[in-house]
């Protein structure tokens, strides 16, 4: 397995925290990664990005280039990447912010409106779980219950007196990405 | 399984201070090392130790240099620029053979440059980019694995050495979120820490002699006496602490020389290479100063010609060329300016190499 | 029908990079609408900071240079004195010059250089993410003061202005705010008024100008302004600290 | 007769043009714009009492306003 | 016989390498008095400056270390904070401590840090042969202003002291002068005062000690004193800056 | 014959800026350079020039940035410890392509060290002391006529690149007086002068576009595209600048490699040696960068052996290996810490190495 | 009675101590100490006028001088 | 010729005018010269030292070490200095400062009292111009007429409006120690 992923979107999307948790997710599978992060030249507001590789042999360089994977969250993170997408590559778009119908060939394409499944949620900072969610599902690297451990875990340590709901609404998020039937 | 943790570069060189017992902390902030100063604001506080956003780089490598007279581990760290701001406190503590450890997290220049990765202060950090004939250790982390164990390694160096050492990693290798080995107690309370150096310290006079940490040395010949000394110090240095990481180099034909971010790049070039036939592999200088001369000429003997690979314009390169005298090709390539190098174009390059005759 | 508020000549049309409810837009328009009214565009000198306002090249419609981290003072004193019929200022943040550049202002001031200084106090690092800054409040949280800042430990809000005016070479220091329309007029008033001075080769003068960071403070941008109002005036009093043109 | 104009994609949604108006006449789009703010509008027909005190404007940290007066 | 006044424990025998007249031999001689007063010499760490007094080391009779030029501040802050209970003091020079050292004065004035400071302004340059000083007078002679300084070339005689008085991280700061039998007894008991603060936990405490220079004011020795009344003293008045024991 | 007047180095320097139309000079004191800094104070006053005497050597450099902006010759001198400050400074005007002209009167170090002449500061001159891929041309005046003419020539060579350069000389050069040509006129208002690089500068926008003047290079790449762009103009300067000088090389079979004052040294060794029989000559590297290398490969093939002296513990010597590639034995005789190399211990080098096969 | 001493080899002639003495006591000598300056000297027989009030003392800049008191 | 000469004494007594002036008058008859001065660890006081080597042929290193001719103002520079003074070297003593009598074998002794000679003239600055003036006699490197007129351009030069007098005495120190018999 040789897993190189790209996530990508506006700056308060929520990208790093998606990132991060599938790096963890990986490590807790007992996999090699790698997390990188960027932000745009600007402060905030922009695009910020995230390079993941995750790998049974040793990683050398964390830059992903050609990723075998894209999550977008936005246009200029479409137009930005979809380039560098290898053939036979997974691209996860949300539909709610980019209508593009135009994406190169040999690659597969899921659209998940995710921003409007996570407003029905009851908020859209959650979208990125659902982008989550269904790339996991798609490229198996855990299984949803150990994602959603996982996921609990790492709430619970950033936040120590985290009200439960925010977990809850997570759980559910990247359930309902899980479980998205294109 | 032994216990893993997901963790950022700059907060493992942090742990790795905290397990080592560093107790005062001085730092001025600067991206890509901000989560550095951050966590030892944190943590710092949390082990009673202390933590000073010194109103400068030059403020900071200046108390950096007071809390070493004092004998408690200690530590700063900035990026590029304010690298180059620290230079005369740097000389200052390698002339009153203070330890303390010096962390700069690269970025891309000169000038004011970029925030990304950049390997652009090799020369720098090897040569003594201050005045005089001093040297520093200067350990080069590549994972955050390293970031932590490197560290600990940097404040045993010092204090073996009663010598500055730099820690010189990158941007990338800061940035980036890997998982490491959690092998220590978690219990801040249990982290051993001690004073060192009982016979040079300034921590007042009582019970013996007063003494005296300075470095303007007038007396004829004075000065002299001190750099042959130092003089005396660094080549048992260059004798007995280089360290080397060799990777893939028994049946290697090519040798990529590189360090740090470089040499990540470099081992995925190396898996590549091989899929495709050509026989690659690796030295990977641990530490760049003492740097390791001898293991690169008796490679040399049995290969057939050397690659190095920087993110710069060439720095490390002299030095691989002067451990290697002209008897081997020494091939380079290089991106500056806080790009990446390119897999492909190293590749390329592999290629090229091994069709010369 | 008139334009009777219009973008200003002295900025270009680029997209300023600041966050979203970030004063230092607010107070580089003001600069450029004072360029502007003095007719001065064309013979001025812009020195921007490190600091989130490193941008200003791209944004000012005129001549400007980006100085080393504190150094903005050093740079635009040499202009200044090898070119003394331009208009030359500094833009910079608390961090910029209270802190690393502490020294370089101080000398600047107390030689008299005739410039003009827009010191920019948002009370916090912006650009590096939001550390602690010289004038950070007590109590305030940032990165490196994760249970707020404490004056054992980080000492106190600085009060870089008022330290200026004690020096004999200062013309004229003023503290202004842009958190509402009353104290962003007031505040181009003074801006005016620095300029002017040098115009005049009265000699030093700075305006510090308090400004919002949500973003370091962790508020949104409607609170930033209260906060300002709240907290930050209360320790840094709006109002001239020194005037020679009125002393005597 | 009064007109002003808020461009769409310089305007970074910090409301601080809404909460100065002093007619009320500004509040926040639903939509996102390119760069992924809600932008300030006008109201519709609010237009017609602005009294170009310019507060908007001294306010805005983006420049993105603009007043026309007859 | 019982002896009166004599040598100090914590002054060792060493001769002194300033030049004759000059007023370093009397503030250090004065240093070690209150230090042998207090009886804390064992616990004492003194920080030499860059500057005529670098060789103190060779003189003091306790701890002594030398900071690069203007950095004192930063290395008594670290052994300070490392070592609470220890008595940290810097001695600097008016190059030292307020040109080069500006900011580092300033910030452990700001931060409050719990240190003596003795800061010897003798109007110039002396270690490297007589240049103007931040603190020179105007009309003043000196190697880098040969015609005299000039207001408009290199500014205004620095009044650091003040401008640091009106930081809050300041707990003490007085100016006294060494120029007579009288005033070196008042500058005595500004230099006590300033250990007794350290020692009690007082804070920052700063001397201002006007000092003499003969051989870079090109004067005589006895001239040097009457020089310090007639016309430093003027412009460097004599006296408490701050003190907030005595403030409220 | 010439006019000839008795000038002390430090202050050849001085004239040579004046001559040459240098009119900024920012300068902060330090021994052994005072000099220097107080001529600046007396004769820009004279040529209506800016003179600041600096609150530091930080603020010196940057008023330098500051001064090259406006298009005016300009230049800051300092010693060792003070270069040190310096290196944030210099790193900033290679990125932003200013000319400057940085003078360093190296004394002994490290640390506050002392006051003698020393040449401890060559890794840090040719190396860049700085952060980043960046050079800097070095020029190494070794008596009080070259002092003058070499600053002369700093000035043309910064302008000619748009880059900073290094006078690098030390405590002796600058503190000898020696006889020197007055071949200029002495009435300092014929001195032509005029402000350089008009499609650069900044001087206010009038009758033309709006310029900027930065190192912040944050977009992709574009940090990148400058470095390659400063490489390329380092690249013409190795080409173009190397000057050297050359002493007795004809029949020689040992050649001296030293620069500034251990070359003064090296030839009254070499006067001495020659008297004794020994066939010695001299390679004297007036730029330290660009390194005379072909130079150096060249002189390789005709000659036994090498001995490169310097006043430090050996910095120079790596260039001439660089240059040799293993070719022939390069030995080196260096003393530190502001310490005179000794003639005599030179010799007995020689006729060590003489012996050799 | 009083007694002052005078380092003569710690003197560097600067005279402070002879013009502060109020009963003027100090004068300077004619013959250089072996660095070179002309160090002070008690006048001969003045000694006994001495009042203790440390004014050289406090004065010298080498503290050359010292005094003890019965 | 070569002539390398170490002139050493107090600072203050005009060792540095000393050298500088027989640098000018060297430099005067066209030969090579270089002066060196050199200050003790301490600002002032202390001794003072310069090193002047004269030459026809081009002139490597100014750091005189074993000098052919050394001028001593006071004892600590007789001490310091007399051991390295070549063989059959020169050696002129200022006797009104220096006592001692043992100096080493081989070398030419000149004992002048120019500090005493100077008082008589008026004033014991010119004490230096004695030893010059015994100096240049003995080295022949210039005649005394020379030496007088570059003495004066040089005063005349660094003191604008200097009184004459001050000429008049140095001129006739010079004179007195060309004159001095030993
Ligand atoms: C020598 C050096 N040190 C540190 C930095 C990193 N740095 C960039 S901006 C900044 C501070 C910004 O704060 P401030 O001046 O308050 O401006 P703001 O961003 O808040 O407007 C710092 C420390 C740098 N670029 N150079
Ligand atoms: C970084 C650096 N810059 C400059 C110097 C040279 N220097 C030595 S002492 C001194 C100034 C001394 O003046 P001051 O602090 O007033 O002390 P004083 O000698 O008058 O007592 C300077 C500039 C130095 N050693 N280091
Ligand atoms: S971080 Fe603060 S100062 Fe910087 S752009 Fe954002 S709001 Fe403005
Ligand atoms: S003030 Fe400007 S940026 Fe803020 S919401 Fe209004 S138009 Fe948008
Ligand atoms: S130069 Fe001045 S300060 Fe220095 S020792 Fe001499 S008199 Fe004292
Ligand atoms: S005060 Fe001291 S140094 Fe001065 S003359 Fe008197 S004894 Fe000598």
């Amino acid at each position: 397995m040789f897993e190189e992923l790209i996530i990508s979107g506006y700056g308060g999307q929520g990208i790093m925290f998606c990132g991060t948790l599938l790096a963890h997710l990986a490590m807790e599978e007992g996999l090699n990664v790698t997390f990188f992060p960027s932000y745009g030249a600007e402060m905030r507001g922009g695009t910020a990005n995230c390079r993941i590789v995750i790998a049974r042999e040793e990683i050398g360089s964390p830059m992903v280039k050609n990723p075998s994977s894209l999550i977008v969250f936005n246009k200029p993170s479409l137009i930005k990447f979809s380039g560098q997408l290898k053939e036979k590559g997974l691209l996860i778009i949300n539909s709610s912010l980019v209508e593009e119908e135009i994406v190169k060939e040999g690659i597969e394409v899921i659209r998940v409106p995710v921003t409007q499944i996570a407003q029905k949620l009851g908020n859209d900072k959650v979208a990125n779980m659902i982008a989550l969610g269904v790339y996991i599902k798609q490229k198996k690297i855990v299984s949803l219950e150990s994602a959603i451990k996982g996921l609990e875990s790492i709430l619970l340590l950033k936040n120590k007196e985290e009200k439960k709901n925010l977990i809850e609404i997570n759980r559910e998020a990247l359930k309902s990405g899980f479980k998205y039937n294109k | 399984m032994e216990k893993k943790i997901l963790i950022r570069g700059n907060e493992a060189i942090g742990e790795g201070a905290i397990q080592s017992g560093c107790r005062a902390y001085f730092g001025y902030p600067i991206t890509p090392q901000n989560e550095l100063t951050a966590y030892m604001a944190k943590r710092m506080f949390e082990v009673k130790g202390v933590f000073i956003q010194a109103e400068s780089e030059i403020a900071a490598i200046n108390m950096v240099f007071g809390a070493s007279l004092t004998g408690v581990r200690t530590m700063t760290s900035s990026s590029s620029p304010g690298i180059s701001l620290k230079q005369e406190g740097i000389s200052y503590m390698a002339a009153c053979q203070l330890p303390g450890v010096i962390v700069n997290i690269q970025r891309g220049g000169p000038g004011l440059g970029n925030i990304a990765g950049s390997q652009g202060d090799y020369f720098q950090a090897t040569r003594g980019g201050g005045h005089g004939d001093y040297r520093t250790i200067v350990l080069a982390p590549y994972s955050a694995q390293e970031m932590f164990d490197l560290t600990c390694l940097s404040f045993q160096l010092a204090d073996k050495y009663r010598n500055p050492v730099m820690l010189l990693s990158d941007g990338i290798v800061g940035q980036m979120i890997e998982p490491m080995r959690q092998n220590w107690d978690t219990n801040d309370k249990n982290i051993e820490w001690k004073v060192r150096g009982e016979d040079w310290i300034l921590n007042g006079c009582k019970g013996r002699e007063p003494r005296m940490v300075r470095s303007l040395l007038m007396e004829e010949g004075e000065l002299e006496k001190l750099n042959w000394e130092l003089n005396r110090k660094y080549k048992k240095m260059e004798e007995q602490e280089v360290r080397v990481d060799l990777w893939n180099i028994e049946d290697a034909e090519i040798i990529i020389v590189a360090y740090g971010i470089a040499a990540r790049i470099g081992k995925t070039v190396i898996q590549r290479a091989r899929r495709q036939g050509l026989k690659v592999g690796m030295i990977r200088p641990i530490t760049l100063w003492p740097f390791p001369i001898q293991v690169i000429k008796d490679i040399a003997q049995k290969v057939k010609s050397f690659l190095v690979i920087e993110m710069s314009l060439g720095q490390m390169v002299e030095d691989v060329r002067l451990a290697i005298e002209g008897k081997r090709r020494v091939h380079f390539c290089g991106r500056p300016g806080g790009s990446v190098l390119e897999v492909d174009e190293i590749l390329d390059k592999l290629r090229e190499i091994s069709n010369l005759k | 029908m008139k334009k009777v508020f219009s973008y200003p000549e002295s900025l270009k049309k680029t997209k300023f990079s600041y966050c979203p409810g970030c004063g230092h837009g607010i107070s580089q328009r003001l600069v450029a609408e004072v360029i502007d009214e003095f007719k001065i565009r064309e013979k001025t000198i812009g020195i921007a900071p490190v600091g989130c306002a490193v941008f200003a090249y791209n944004y000012w419609n005129f001549d400007v240079t980006e100085a080393a981290h504190g150094r903005p003072p050093a740079v635009a004193t040499a202009i200044k004195r090898v070119l003394p019929d331009r208009i030359v200022f500094t833009y910079q943040g608390d961090g910029d010059l209270a802190s690393i550049g502490a020294a370089e202002i101080l000398h600047a001031a107390n030689r008299g250089e005739n410039i003009t200084v827009i010191f920019v106090n948002n009370a916090i690092y912006g650009m590096t993410g939001g550390q602690m800054a010289p004038t950070t409040l007590l109590g305030q949280k940032t990165w490196t003061t994760p249970w707020g800042r404490k004056a054992e430990l980080s000492g106190y809000p600085m009060k870089i202005s008022e330290a200026l005016g004690q020096l004999d070479g200062v013309h004229y220091i003023e503290r202004v705010a842009v958190n509402n329309p009353e104290n962003v007029l007031k505040a181009k008033k003074a801006i005016k008024k620095a300029f002017k001075n040098q115009i005049a080769n009265k000699g030093f003068s700075l305006v510090e100008v308090l400004s919002m960071c949500p973003v370091g403070w962790a508020v949104t941008s409607v609170e930033a302004l209260q906060w300002i109002e709240e907290k930050l005036i209360p320790v840094y009093p709006l109002g001239v600290i020194k005037d020679k043109s009125k002393s005597t | 007769m009064v007109k002003i104009r808020i461009d769409r994609e310089r305007c970074k949604g910090c409301e601080f043009c809404v909460i100065v108006c002093p007619k009320k006449i500004i509040t926040m789009d639903k939509q996102l714009n390119s760069a992924g703010y809600y932008p300030a509008i006008k109201i519709k027909d609010k237009e017609k009492d602005c009294i170009a005190c310019g507060k908007c404007y001294q306010m805005c940290p983006e420049v993105a306003i603009e007043i026309w007066k007859e």
